[in-house]
């Protein structure tokens, strides 16, 4: 694989700049960048809900907020986390590095990954609206009917909720039969499925998933939404319906969605940690089966969630055993990632922190899973501060390590700047610590007896010390992702020898061109013998490889822009936001309209510029 | 690196790390949380705990090892001046082989006294236990006794060292009663019945509260558990079961109780509130509510003030309860407080 | 790279086994119907007292004839990639078990949980 | 380095030999199963739990306690599901045609496809409105809303199925499909398959089954 230098100076097109640049991108890379800065945004916009929450709780029967207010910030918390952060996050790490480290030049379609992008912002748009209307949706994040059926939430709060996910399903969901099939379709040649990184693979198990557990929500949610728009009972009891079916429907998705927004950063992980222990992953295809295993066990174990609904002992025996199962597979990857450092030669800059980082914390979220995986000790767990614990330690100390480690580790790669190391380790250890602050005395108030979900409590209770020290943490927490803010704006402004195209000396195909990359990515298509790349390239080298050259940008066909995809997100959007508050024919009409409009004239627009 | 920011970490971390460690060390004993789960005092609850301290044994036991390993793997093997490139290898079969059975070993460890505690738990209880029927309402409890006649709320009132069988449902959406100390939660359901059983093994005065989120003021859906000596449960029981007092023509009566007994019919409490046992209405059965010891849904005590607090301005407590502010002025709140102060 | 048509061409039936299948399709659709009719008329009582405690199995067995001959010929599945039968098999497999599995749970409840009060 | 050439061939690379579209289709066609299976296996669920009628497969009274016909109507849908079934042959038939290059091939059997599409919605209007007729709204009972649930979305599927097939006819009028560009119309068969098999499950487990 050897990108032949053209000696060109980067030639800049003017199509590459500008607002309307952005908004007609179809670039892999520019798709990612916009979803990492969108989906960061609704991360902050989460986190301040968290600050809300966590300010309210600081002592007994505060009244910082209303009680329906509470009620509205932990959804959307909750929502806002899982549906437009973490799992968006995770989509900026696809956009970005799938066809990169696969040695592709974009995306199967590059204008579906587009349409994903649109769909998802208006997605996100539209449930965060409700704010503004001051019916932000009130339900929790796994909305249990019957409370959320009009009888007993009549307002259109649990409709921006139903239409919102609805409509940021279809993002995930155009999304993963992008992924899906590039990932299959689009490995550079000689790139076997066992050769493929380990973040292609989690990723691509990642898009499995969505595939498969997204309808089952849809369905959930189309259901729900039809029973308050309609007056059907498929949840209302006095129709015969049974609230339970929405539980079964919900985490029959929701346990499955929790490995979706684990598994990329266990593939991150797997990235890093090789490359600051100097020594390849440790364990490759025990770590493609077991992250294989985990997924296909995940669709089998989701009533743990429903321990104390009474479903009979013999559901909670088997529910049981089967989530026990899981923490095999996991230990796995434990293992093989602590075997890829043994022996190695541990460099500790930011990113590798955070890998370390992460593998710390989740254990400890795993095993309290694995204690609540069992029924008898759920049922005094569940719905407690001690199950809160465990989600913010698998969620935050795993998922947000590992995407923050991933942001230091590819940030060079996106932006052609290193961010600052200093700031960097500051904001790791802050957010270690403040990390821990928040959340591990959640595991006392849980184990004595804080449920959760409610928006105070009692002096008697005596919950007022650690739900302090919880809020000391949360401001804190709050105080790190301002340092790593900063450093972002530091590095932007502050100027930099450019870094090069491999300044980790990292063993994946993206470091072998430059950065930023080009348009391309690669003016050739690479071709691969085996795992790791480029440190395979660089051992046959004998070191490391000279500095590729940008070569003419126009060296390479691209697909052209284009602003259809918009138009059609628009379309979903508007379709499904006539669901809000009822059934509005004219605006279901207005949405079909332009929804047809756009697809068509994307169907009939060149893909590509007429022939050269 | 002249960055300020870089400065603040070393004097400021280890005195918050401290401070932390000090105030979750205290924080830690049980026994000054009320409604704590880990001091068990009933079977079922002990079933539950005998599981937790064998999975939180293991997990201890995984979690130190694990850590151990890994902060010994990234000490021992940390980038040195100088050191050798390391050798690449790309696993080893047998030790992966130890550590997928290691853990399926602990787990059969786990899983075993699940299972069994499972099929355990889950028999009911014969009909020499004392029956309660629970019903959820948003956002208060009911509890009634068939084989007592009884009914009342806010206050689950059980004999202490016989088996209480309960029987739970829900008049609107979902709920999930617990009892920290004596059993786990159950959630219930409309339209079925879903059972929890326990002995109490102590008497006492315990809070507790709804577990599912059930709407606005789920936080606010708390009740007690007392559990009473048996001579004493069956004093209580007997007494409960004498009809309300009619101070209407009772002479010795003060006249601001009759006053509240009037106001009690004129102000519609009578609409939403029976003073008799058996007769079920919208809001709570307030029949000897003089003698609770809590009210609005457990999370006031049962004093004068807290009671004239409550049903002036119920929406100013539990704001978006279902009893609404009447606009009783201050003397007419006296009197009903006294009315219903009197009804013990 | 061989393009699609080109390929297709080659391997893809021709109109005759296209038309079988639909023939085969359609026996068994009648079938399904016939069954249904015996069943639902007790007529002919022999072969209807045979066929009931079977039915359901009969119908589904058919149906996933059917399902199979035109995943297989219609679909292009017996001559396209594995891969794609893979990938079908794999959600249809999926999509069964949750079937099965939601019905499993629910049912389950319900035979064991009271729906009217177990104390009057 | 000839770059030029590369590329050419680079834009149809495919690791695997299976076209993107192609792949794509079956992926979404996967996820589609769960779609569908949800919402069988919801209508299986709530199958016979219905308070009151009307009922699929037995009489039942309404409201003014006069004694009802069973719900469903075998005969109307078993031409339904022929219908279906001829539809998936003649496209099959048309895609024949358009990967030889057969113009004629391609746009009888096409038109003949749609035809018997449009007949099958029509046969479900007919039905639901039917049925509406009969006193079985939406809301009437649990049968009724997954049923109508059901079989609704599965006209969906057939009706924007329909769409895409008339897309591509009028392509084909256009002659624009010439046979390297039969894919376009494959993809549109395999989705119009996919909807059919979706039928034949539903078939015999709505209809049938009692
Ligand atoms: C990233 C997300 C994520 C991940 C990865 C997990 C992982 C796991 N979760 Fe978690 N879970 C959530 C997110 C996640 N969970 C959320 C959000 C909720 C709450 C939803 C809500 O109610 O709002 C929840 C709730 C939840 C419940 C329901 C609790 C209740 O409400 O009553 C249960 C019960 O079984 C559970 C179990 C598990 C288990 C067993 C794992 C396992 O996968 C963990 C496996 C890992 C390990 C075990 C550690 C490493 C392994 C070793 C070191 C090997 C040796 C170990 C042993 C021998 C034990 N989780
Ligand atoms: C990935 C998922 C994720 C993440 C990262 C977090 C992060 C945090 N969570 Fe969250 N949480 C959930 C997922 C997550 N949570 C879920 C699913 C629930 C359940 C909801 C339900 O019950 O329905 C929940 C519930 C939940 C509760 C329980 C509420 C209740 O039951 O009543 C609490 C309470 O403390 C809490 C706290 C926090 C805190 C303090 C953080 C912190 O880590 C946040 C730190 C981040 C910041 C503090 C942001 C920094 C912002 C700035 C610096 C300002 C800049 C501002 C702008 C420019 C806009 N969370
Ligand atoms: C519209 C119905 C309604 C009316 C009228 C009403 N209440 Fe209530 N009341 C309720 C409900 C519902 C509750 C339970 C509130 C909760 O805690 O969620 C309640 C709770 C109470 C309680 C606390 C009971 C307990 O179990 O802790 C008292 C005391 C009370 N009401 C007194 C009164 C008095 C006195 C009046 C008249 C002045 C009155 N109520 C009028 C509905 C009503
Ligand atoms: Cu009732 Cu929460
Ligand atoms: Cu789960």
């Amino acid at each position: 694989m050897a990108t032949t230098a053209i000696d060109h100076a980067p030639a800049h097109t003017h199509e590459h700049t500008g607002l309307w640049s952005w908004i007609t991108t179809v670039d892999h890379k520019r798709i990612g960048i916009l979803y990492g800065a969108t989906a960061f945004f609704f991360f902050l916009v989460g986190g301040l809900e968290a600050l809300v929450i966590r300010l309210q709780l600081m002592g007994p029967n505060k009244t910082l907020v209303s009680p329906d207010t509470y009620n509205q910030l932990f959804t959307m918390h909750g929502t806002t986390m899982i549906f437009l952060g973490v799992m968006p996050l995770s989509a900026m790490f696809f956009n970005y590095l799938i066809p990169l480290q696969l040695g592709a030049r974009d995306v199967a379609f590059p204008r579906l990954n587009a349409f994903s992008y649109w769909v998802f912002l208006l997605g996100g748009i539209l449930i965060n609206v409700s704010w503004f209307t001051g019916h932000a949706p009130n339900g929790g994040w796994f909305g249990y009917a019957n409370l959320t059926t009009k009888q007993f939430s009549p307002g259109p709060n649990i409709d921006f909720w139903t239409v919102g996910l609805q409509v940021l399903g279809v993002a995930s969901l155009a999304a993963a039969v992008n992924f899906f099939v590039t990932t299959v379709n689009l490995r550079a040649p000689g790139m076997k499925m066992m050769h493929m990184p380990m973040f292609v693979w989690m990723s691509f198990i990642t898009q499995i998933l969505l595939l498969l557990s997204f309808p089952i929500i849809t369905v959930a949610l189309i259901l729900l939404m039809i029973d308050r728009t309609f007056g059907t009972s498929f949840f209302v009891p006095t129709g015969g319906g049974d609230p339970i079916l929405w539980q079964h429907l919900f985490w029959l998705f929701g346990h499955p969605e929790v490995y979706i927004l684990i598994l990329p950063s266990f593939g991150i992980i797997s990235e890093i940690l090789p490359v600051f222990s100097r020594k390849p992953l440790f364990g490759y295809a025990a770590m493609v089966f077991s992250g294989a295993f985990i997924a296909f066990v995940g669709f089998g174990v989701w009533a743990h969630h429903m321990f104390a609904t009474g479903m009979g002992p013999f559901a909670d025996a088997f529910f049981s055993l089967a989530t026990m199962i899981i923490a095999i597979p996991t230990g796995v990857k434990i293992f093989n990632w602590i075997g890829t450092i043994w022996g190695g030669k541990v460099d500790f800059k930011t990113p590798m922190l955070f890998a370390i980082g992460f593998i710390a914390m989740f254990i400890m979220g795993g095993l309290s899973g694995v204690m609540h995986a069992s029924p008898p000790a759920d049922l005094q767990q569940t719905d407690t501060y001690f199950i809160v614990a465990h989600f913010h330690y698998v969620l935050f100390g795993g998922a947000i390590f590992a995407i923050s480690g991933g942001a230091y580790f590819w940030w060079p790669k996106m932006f052609g700047k290193m961010l600052d190391e200093g700031l960097g380790k500051l904001h790791f250890w802050l957010m270690l610590i403040a990390f821990n602050l928040t959340f591990f005395p959640m595991h006392i108030l849980g184990l004595n007896g804080m449920p959760r979900r409610v928006y105070t409590y009692s002096a008697e209770s005596n919950f007022e010390l650690l739900n302090k020290l919880e809020t000391i943490g949360a401001l804190l927490l709050g105080f790190s992702f301002l340092v790593f803010l900063y450093n972002i704006i530091k590095t932007w402004r502050t100027p930099q020898p450019p870094v090069g195209a491999d300044p980790w000396n990292a063993a994946t195909l993206e470091w072998s061109i430059p950065s930023p990359p080009q348009h391309f990515n690669y003016p050739t298509l690479p071709q691969v013998h085996g795992r790791d790349a480029l440190w395979e390239l660089k051992a046959r080298h004998g070191g490391p490889l000279p500095e590729p050259q940008r070569v003419a940008e126009d060296a390479v066909l691209m697909p052209n822009p284009s602003w259809k995809p918009l138009v059609a997100a628009i379309g979903v959007t508007v379709t499904l936001g006539g669901f809000i508050g009822g059934s509005h024919l004219w605006v279901h009409v207005a949405g079909v309209a332009i929804l047809l409009y756009g697809i068509y004239a994307w169907a009939f627009e060149p893909a590509f510029p007429e022939h050269h | 690196m002249p960055d300020p920011a870089h400065r603040r970490p070393p004097s400021r971390v280890p005195a918050l790390m401290l401070a932390a460690v000090v105030a979750l060390l205290a924080a830690c004993a049980p026994d000054q949380y009320p409604q704590t789960t880990l001091l068990p005092r009933a079977d079922f609850a002990k079933a539950s705990d005998d599981i937790f301290r064998t999975t939180l044994l293991w997990a201890t036991i995984v979690f130190v090892l694990v850590e151990t390993a890994l902060l010994v793997a990234i000490w021992k093997f940390r980038n040195r001046p100088g050191a050798a490139e390391p050798v690449q290898t790309h696993g080893n079969t047998t030790l992966e082989i130890v550590w997928t059975i290691i853990p399926a070993f602990i787990l059969a460890m786990i899983a075993v006294p699940t299972v069994r505690t499972i099929f355990q738990t889950a028999q009911k209880p014969g009909p020499e236990a004392l029956q309660v029927e629970v019903i959820g309402h948003q956002w208060w409890w009911e509890f009634r006794y068939p084989q007592l006649g009884i009914t009342t709320a806010g206050e689950l009132i059980v004999p202490m060292g016989r088996t209480v069988s309960l029987e739970m449902t829900t008049k609107d959406v979902l709920h999930s009663f617990w009892l920290p100390q004596f059993a786990g939660k159950r959630d219930v359901f409309p339209n079925r019945y879903n059972n929890l059983w326990f002995k109490a093994e102590v008497t006492g005065n315990f809070p507790a509260q709804c577990v599912e989120f059930c709407g606005i003021q789920h936080g606010r859906m708390a009740y007690r558990i007392i559990s009473k000596a048996p001579e004493e449960f069956d004093a209580w029981a007997a007494n409960f079961n004498q009809p309300p007092r009619d101070f209407s023509a009772d002479s010795t009566a003060p006249a601001l109780v009759k006053t509240g007994q009037q106001l009690f019919t004129m102000k519609g409490c009578i609409g939403c509130h029976s003073l008799y046992p058996a007769l079920p209405l919208t809001g709570p059965n307030l029949h000897h509510i003089g003698s609770r010891t809590w009210i609005a849904a457990g999370t006031l005590e049962n004093t004068d003030e807290n009671l004239a607090k409550w049903i002036q301005d119920p929406q100013g407590w539990k704001e978006g309860v279902l009893m609404p502010n009447l606009g009783l002025t201050d003397q007419e709140t006296q009197a009903l407080v006294a009315y219903l102060r009197a009804q013990q | 790279m061989a393009t699609d048509a080109l390929h297709a061409e080659h391997s893809h039936p021709g109109w005759q086994t296209y038309l079988k299948v639909a023939v085969v399709l359609f026996a068994l659709t009648a079938l399904e119907v016939w069954a249904y009719e015996i069943v639902h008329r007790h007529q002919p009582a022999a072969l209807a007292s045979l066929l009931e405690p079977v039915v359901v199995e009969v119908l589904l067995i058919l149906s996933a004839f059917k399902f199979a001959l035109v995943a297989m010929f219609y679909m292009h599945l017996k001559m396209d990639g594995k891969l794609l039968t893979a990938i079908f098999s794999f959600s249809l497999l999926l999509a069964a078990v949750i079937v099965v599995a939601l019905m499993v749970v629910m049912h389950y409840l319900w035979s064991h949980a009271p729906t009217v009060n177990p104390l009057k | 380095m000839a770059h030029a050439e590369a590329h050419a061939d680079e834009h149809h690379y495919t690791a695997t030999g299976i076209d993107n579209k192609k792949l794509a289709i079956w992926t979404f066609i996967g996820s589609e199963c769960m779609f569908f299976a949800s919402l069988i296996g919801v209508y299986l669920t709530y199958k016979g739990r219905d308070v009151s009628g009307p009922k699929p497969h037995a009489e039942w009274l309404d409201k003014a306690g006069v004694l009802q016909e069973q719900m469903l109507e075998i005969p109307l849908v078993t031409f339904g599901t022929a219908l279906l079934l001829f539809s998936s042959f003649f496209v099959v038939l048309a895609l024949n045609g358009a990967q030889r290059g057969n113009r004629k091939q391609l746009i009888g059997w096409l038109v003949a496809t749609i035809f018997c599409g449009v007949f099958f919605v029509g046969m479900q209007v007919y039905e639901f409105s039917h049925f509406a007729h009969r006193g079985m709204g939406y809301t009437t009972n649990l049968f009724a809303s997954t049923f109508y649930t059901l079989t609704g979305f599965h006209g969906t599927h057939v009706t924007l199925g329909l769409l895409w097939l008339i897309s591509v006819l009028v392509v084909a009028l256009r002659g624009k499909l010439p046979p390297e560009k039969a894919l376009n119309l494959e993809m549109a068969a395999l989705y119009w398959h996919f909807v059919d098999v979706v039928w034949i499950v539903i078939f015999p487990v709505v209809y049938l089954i009692r």
